[in-house]
């Protein structure tokens, strides 16, 4: 099976585990993966909060770059690229005028876009309905026994329902269904489909963190070993986030989390590594214990290394022993493990 | 309804039954739903009731186009008289593609008494359509193959 | 024309007061007519045609100019058709010499600009006046009325209108597919607003409707099929197999007893409570005589078991007893088949299903019904905590696109209750939360002011969710219910013990099946469709099929009760006329035209249709044929004429509508 | 509703028709009953200063002014739960957006974190065809959080220290094509408004 591929910004960097497991489990669930050429960025939830055209042009500009290989489907694991990228076809169904004006925009760039020309699909989609459960039950060689997961959809895949797949708003199973195939617990998650906050952090940190905090919470008032979640910015809030919210509430949570293609990836008997376990913030390593396997030593950042002279400006972090979850600010917060 | 440039406007007569469509555009009514005042109605009992020769009568007599209409598939008040309606249909729908009556100039209609916003839609979207075709001029056309055939 | 004479035509356009002369020229129409039109003797325009005064206009100028063709433009003529050819009748004219265009319905109300609805007004009345010219005068067709009365569900709806009929002497077979009949109204505690206890009312209507010598009580039973038409209809019922014998059951219950076999009892108890393989619903059911639920029974599903049968002291178990086929001549039916709940489940968000404590509001009603699971004590699932604090959800299910966009009409009422009785019972403190609080009715705005007092806490807000994902220490262990506070402009979050989800009402799983077997047909929402939601509400567009209570639209027991008396009142008034008139639309085969080709033999759906062998030609039975026409529209040989709706006269309609240009 | 015959629907002039007008597909606002679901179910309802609910209400009474200064459209955060769960079909969400367009145009809201995390956002994006991460947070940090950045600076070299954010933004192939769209689109927007 033959898909077009669209990353989208975050994959490339802070989500680079997500990209690379991704990669990874195509070839063993027989996907096909094709970049899209010179794709740019969807504009998130920012773009179309200042300017509706230029947002939407923006979107277009990716569906016309996509029909260029001739594949009529698109897979994008970002939850915001996926739902931005389908929104926009959909109107350009819909509302012929509008339509129109996205494409007299793209004409300015040489392209051009017919509304429902590419099938937008998210990654989980694919992987239940094109590959099925059974396949992917299949490939299992490494079940995830004993390892207790809450199942963590967030918002824009769940809602506000363009999917073209049968699934309900307020209480999806896909995921559940996949983790449950992959042999891990899966727990009952009350707060599967609540926010991550998006980018509330960096507008309210109140709310930002108080929408983080209710996940983490819940997570572990349920004896979840892991949050696993199919979206970028949940990873980034949940993870990144999770000891910024610890101080701000003087909590000190410690739940790891992973994208679903990271655990299809261990089931699969990938290497922690490999998978890019060793990049979140809060370690994974007590929950990979559980299953036998080692979390790496976390990447030697390549980056901060190879651009020592940009650095200087800011302090180095303290780098982080296997199975010690802290940020590694050196500022002594987070050092205790919850659980 | 927003008349063509040149003013003219299609003329169409619609065949309802007694039972569904017919209390459809009563609801319309009702609701005082506004639609395009292009179709003339006749009430028969039964869409079943609707004879091929009626059609053809219709477009002779200089309608743009026909529209017949009755209780959804399962529904009719007469047990199954229209699905009869809808093979009759399509023999007719055949025919006078045959002899070069565009799609859109005839068209069949499912509406319960209670849909009369969607008996509306449906009026609407087809006098759009049949305004794109422009006027029919059956006999004129008609005329005009025979000579063809003549000559 | 037919009867030789010229036609002599009058034109009455109907102003309707501003509903069609607001929009349509009705004067100029009058008037061109009058001028225009072929055969037109006279056009005029009136206020009201339908008034005593327009229809002595007619009258008048049936004598005074011999008009023997009347055209009216008014409503639709499904509303005064029949007004109209009365008047044609008291002037001597016959009745089907007269035609009906809707200038109403299908011009003024539904056209914007004058000068195009006059010119469609101007449009259908030539249609009409084409046609008329060629109408044919015709007697109606008279039938006798059965004076038998099916009845079809025993809910308090039914249980009324059947009383009513047999009160009155007649006979009526009274059918429900439950063991008992009582409906939904036998699972209630108490009725709003008067409190008092719905079985206790209901209980003496149900023991009449068993012990009447006039109804003939067929329950556990089904109508599988119905022919016929007005006054003469044959139904069959399938009698499912009870595997009891009534004629020799007592109904001393040893059997249910001694049944070794629970089950959940999902239909009457909701679900929440327990009955046995062989049971009668409950206590008070009419009829008393049990029966066997062979998908749980341990003889049935294993094969040996037999303890009804061994205790039985009148070996009234018959296991071999199979399902029987009855059928019933009457001559008009009243469908009082009633409602489904709406599946809570269906809202994830409200977590009915997920979280124990969250009832609906059947459940709550055994809950607290003293012949329930718990005897009427209001607890928990775990069955023994009372609870501190209850929310109580308005309008789950309805008045919400996602799931029912009407209004269920009860749950204001029910929650009301729910409120009282939790306060009454267990003195906890009651959250109701709702959209709008709707009372309209005798004494049910007092309710509202009673539980006001009792301290009940009111919340503005469509509940968003409900939940047990705790965030600060005070909801820990408790459902929370999140909602806007609509009046305070902030959102809430309420930890409570427990939830009841007031549910609304939906339309029976096979009520479309229901529909097709009696010939009528469902709204959009999937409610049987009345004659007229205002002026015929019991009456539906199939004569002689009734309907009644919430079959037809969401309503509450009074009136659901007024629509089973108004139903059967309906139908007693059609028994004392004895017989009923009918359109005279039937079709007549010409037997010397009749080719016997047979290709209309099969088109009849109500086998009006024979070949007769030796003269090789088809016949149609008058009293069979409903004058659909279809087999009129196939006959090649054009032997087949449809009265009232014959070609010539559609073809003239034609001519009229298409003889007006812009 | 079926095609009104004759004069089609005059053009806005209320701030409910602006609203609508101005929000892609048919936002049904003027269908809301108020019954505050879409405030029940806002996870950053309780900081805004009116729940959407009310914004609604604020609009059909007119209340240009108030409504735009608010901060409700800013703390969306588009999760789409009133969407969905909105009885009525309103599709809040887009109307957010819409109103966050309006108050930028109109130079009204109230705090300019919000508006300009998206200005910053949206600089890069324009410019590099990517968005980047490191850029965004530092400058959006540094005018509106200063302390924060410090605060963050653990996270942020937490991210750099794994490789997950990078110290240069990407850029696309053809920019030129990208800026010419882009430009168009904005030209299209304001025409669109006039």
């Amino acid at each position: 099976m033959k898909y077009s591929y669209f990353p989208g910004c975050s994959l490339e960097h802070n989500a680079e585990a997500y990209d690379s497991s991704s990669r990874a489990i195509a070839g063993p669930l027989g996907l096909e993966l094709v970049e899209v050429d010179d794709w740019n960025c969807c504009g998130a939830t920012e773009y179309i909060s200042l300017n509706m055209t230029a947002a939407l042009a923006l979107i277009a500009r990716n569906l016309a770059q996509a029909t260029k290989n001739g594949l009529d489907q698109m897979i994008a694991p970002c939850s915001a690229c996926y739902l931005n990228l389908s929104k926009c076809d959909r109107y350009m169904v819909t509302t012929p005028e509008l339509a129109e004006r996205l494409n007299t925009a793209l004409a300015a760039g040489g392209l051009s876009y017919q509304g429902g020309t590419i099938k937008v699909r998210h990654l989980i989609d694919v992987i239940t309905e094109d590959v099925g459960l059974k396949t992917l039950a299949s490939k299992v060689t490494r079940p995830l026994k004993g390892l207790r997961v809450a199942p963590y959809y967030g918002c824009l895949i769940s809602r506000p329902g363009l999917r073209i797949s049968e699934h309900n708003p307020e209480y999806p199973v896909s995921l559940d269904e996949i983790l449950e195939a992959l042999g891990a617990e899966v727990v009952d998650f009350p707060l599967k489909t609540h926010c991550c906050g998006g980018h509330m952090t960096q507008i309210s940190e109140s709310t930002g963190f108080d929408l983080i905090r209710q996940l983490v919470k819940g997570a572990s008032d349920y004896q979840a070993d892991m949050i696993v979640t199919v979206c970028p910015m949940c990873h980034l809030n949940l993870d990144a986030f999770q000891n910024g919210m610890n101080n701000f509430f003087k909590t000190n949570y410690q739940v790891p989390v992973a994208y679903f293609t990271q655990m299809i990836g261990l089931a699969f008997g990938m290497s922690a590594r490999q998978l890019g376990f060793g990049t979140s913030l809060v370690s994974a390593g007590p929950a990979l214990a559980k299953i036998g396997e080692e979390l790496p030593a976390a990447a030697p950042a390549a980056g901060a290394t190879k651009r020592k002279r940009d650095d200087k400006s800011l302090p180095m972090p303290t780098p982080l022993a296997a199975g010690q979850g802290k940020g590694g600010s050196g500022k002594g917060q987070g050092q205790e493990v919850s659980r | 309804m927003t008349p063509t440039s040149n003013g003219w406007e299609p003329v169409i007569v619609g065949f309802s039954c007694n039972w569904c469509s017919y209390r459809a555009a009563d609801s319309a009514g009702m609701a005082r739903i506004k639609y395009a005042p292009n179709v003339r109605f006749i009430r028969l009992m039964c869409s079943g009731r609707v004879d091929p020769l009626f059609v053809l009568k219709a477009f002779a007599d200089g309608a743009d186009a026909v529209l017949i209409s009755g209780c959804h598939p399962g529904d009719c008040h007469y047990i199954t008289q229209n699905y009869k309606t809808l093979r009759r249909f399509a023999l007719l729908k055949q025919t006078l593609t045959a002899l070069g009556l565009e799609d859109g100039r005839l068209r069949l209609v499912w509406a319960s008494a209670a849909e009369g916003t969607i008996l509306a839609e449906e009026i609407d979207n087809m006098v759009a359509d049949v305004r794109k075709l422009g006027p029919l001029n059956w006999k004129a056309r008609t005329a005009q193959r025979v000579t063809a055939a003549a000559g | 024309m037919s009867d030789g004479k010229e036609p002599r035509i009058g034109v009455y356009i109907c102003h309707c007061g501003s509903n069609i002369a607001g929009t349509v020229d009705v004067e100029e129409v009058a008037r061109w007519a009058g001028e225009h039109l072929p055969g037109v003797v006279v056009g005029r325009d009136y206020k009201f045609m339908c008034s005593s005064l327009g229809q002595e206009l007619i009258e008048k100028d049936i004598h005074d100019l011999d008009l023997n063709r009347v055209v009216v433009g008014a409503c639709s003529p499904h509303l005064h058709e029949a007004t109209f050819r009365g008047a044609c009748q008291r002037a001597g004219l016959n009745p089907f010499l007269f035609d009906m265009a809707s200038l109403r319905e299908q011009v003024s109300w539904v056209c914007a600009d004058r000068a195009v609805a006059t010119e469609k007004a101007k449009a259908l009345i030539a249609g009409s006046v084409y046609r008329v010219a060629q109408n044919e005068p015709l007697e109606p067709i008279i039938v006798d009325i059965n004076p038998n009365v099916l009845v079809v569900g025993g809910g308090v709806a039914g249980i009324q209108a059947a009383l009513e009929i047999a009160d009155a002497g007649y006979h009526v077979y009274l059918v429900d597919r439950e063991p008992s009949i009582g409906g939904h109204m036998a699972q209630l505690d108490k009725t709003f607003p008067t409190l008092d206890c719905s079985a206790c009312i209901l209980t003496p209507k149900m023991f009449s409707a068993g012990t009447h010598k006039n109804i003939t009580l067929l329950t556990y039973a089904d109508v599988e099929k119905v022919d016929g038409f007005v006054g003469n209809f044959t139904a069959q019922i399938r009698q499912h197999a009870r595997k009891v014998d009534v004629s020799l059951c007592t109904g001393c219950g040893v059997c249910q007893e001694k049944c070794p076999k629970k089950v959940i009892d999902d239909v009457f108890e909701a679900g929440l409570g327990y009955r046995k393989a062989v049971y009668t619903p409950f206590p008070q059911a009419v009829p008393k005589y049990p029966v066997i639920d062979v998908q749980n029974c341990t003889y049935f599903q294993k094969g040996s078991c037999k303890v009804c049968e061994k205790f039985c002291p009148t070996g009234a178990i018959k296991f071999d007893q199979q399902d029987e086929l009855l059928t019933v001549n009457v001559g008009n039916v009243i469908l009082a088949t009633g409602y489904d709940l709406f599946d809570s489940r269906r809202i994830p968000q409200y977590g009915y299903g997920r979280l124990a404590n969250v009832f609906t509001s059947m459940e709550f009603e055994r809950l607290a019904n003293a012949s329930g699971p718990t005897n009427g004590k209001v607890v928990l699932r775990d069955g023994v905590t009372v609870p501190q604090s209850v929310a109580i959800v308005h309008c789950v299910g309805s008045r919400d696109r996602n799931y029912n966009s009407y209004c269920s009409a009860i749950c204001c009422m029910q929650s009301l209750k729910f409120a009282h009785l939790v306060h009454e019972r267990t003195g906890a403190r009651v959250y109701n939360c709702y959209i709008d609080i709707r009372t309209p009715a005798k004494s049910y705005d007092e309710f509202y002011q009673r539980v006001l007092e009792e301290g009940t806490v009111f919340v503005r807000g469509k509940v968003a969710e409900v939940t047990d994902a705790a965030r600060v220490p005070g909801e820990e262990g408790k459902l929370i219910v999140q909602v806007e506070d609509t009046l305070v402009g902030h959102q809430r979050r309420i930890p409570v013990d427990m939830v009841i989800l007031s549910a609304g009402m939906e339309p029976r799983a096979g009520a479309k099946e229901v529909g097709k077997i009696f010939g009528i047909s469902c709204s959009m929402d999937g409610w049987f469709i009345e004659r007229h939601p205002k002026l015929d509400p019991v009456a539906t567009m199939t004569e002689g099929i009734f309907i009644a209570g919430v079959c037809q639209g969401p309503k509450d027991i009074p009136a659901s009760v007024s629509q089973g008396a108004a139903a059967a009142a309906r139908v007693l008034g059609l028994i004392c006329r004895g017989r009923i008139s009918l359109e005279p639309v039937r079709a007549q085969v010409n037997q010397d035209q009749c080719s016997g080709c047979r290709i209309c033999n099969n088109l009849c759906p109500f086998n009006a249709i024979t070949f007769i062998e030796e003269r090789g030609v088809t016949e149609i039975n008058p009293a069979l044929c409903q004058g659909c026409g279809t087999c009129v529209a196939a006959c090649p040989a054009g032997a087949i004429t449809g009265t009232h709706f014959s070609n010539t006269q559609v073809l003239a309609q034609i001519d009229g509508l298409l003889s007006v240009m812009a | 509703m079926v095609s009104a015959s004759g004069p089609i629907a005059p053009t806005p002039f209320t701030f409910l028709d602006e609203v609508q007008a101005r929000t892609p597909g048919n936002p049904h606002l003027n269908q809301c009953i108020q019954c505050g679901t879409c405030g029940g179910s806002c996870p950053s309802g309780p900081d805004m200063d009116h729940t959407p609910r009310g914004i609604f209400a604020m609009i059909r009474a007119d209340m240009r002014q108030e409504v735009l200064k608010s901060n409700t459209p800013w703390f969306c955060v588009s999760c789409y739960y009133c969407i969905v769960r909105c009885p009525q079909e309103v599709k809040i969400t887009d109307i957010m957006y819409t109103l966050k367009r309006l108050a930028v145009e109109a130079r009204l809201y109230g705090d300019a974190t919000a508006p300009d995390f998206s200005k910053v956002f949206i600089n890069w994006v324009e410019n590099y065809g990517r968005s980047f991460e490191l850029g965004l947070m530092g400058q959006h940090m540094l005018r509106h959080n200063p302390f924060g950045v410090f605060k963050m600076a653990s996270m942020g070299m937490g991210l750099v220290s794994r490789g997950r954010m990078a110290f240069t933004p990407k850029r696309i192939r053809d920019l030129e094509g990208l800026k010419n769209i882009i430009a168009k689109a904005k030209e299209l927007e304001v025409s669109h408004e006039v």
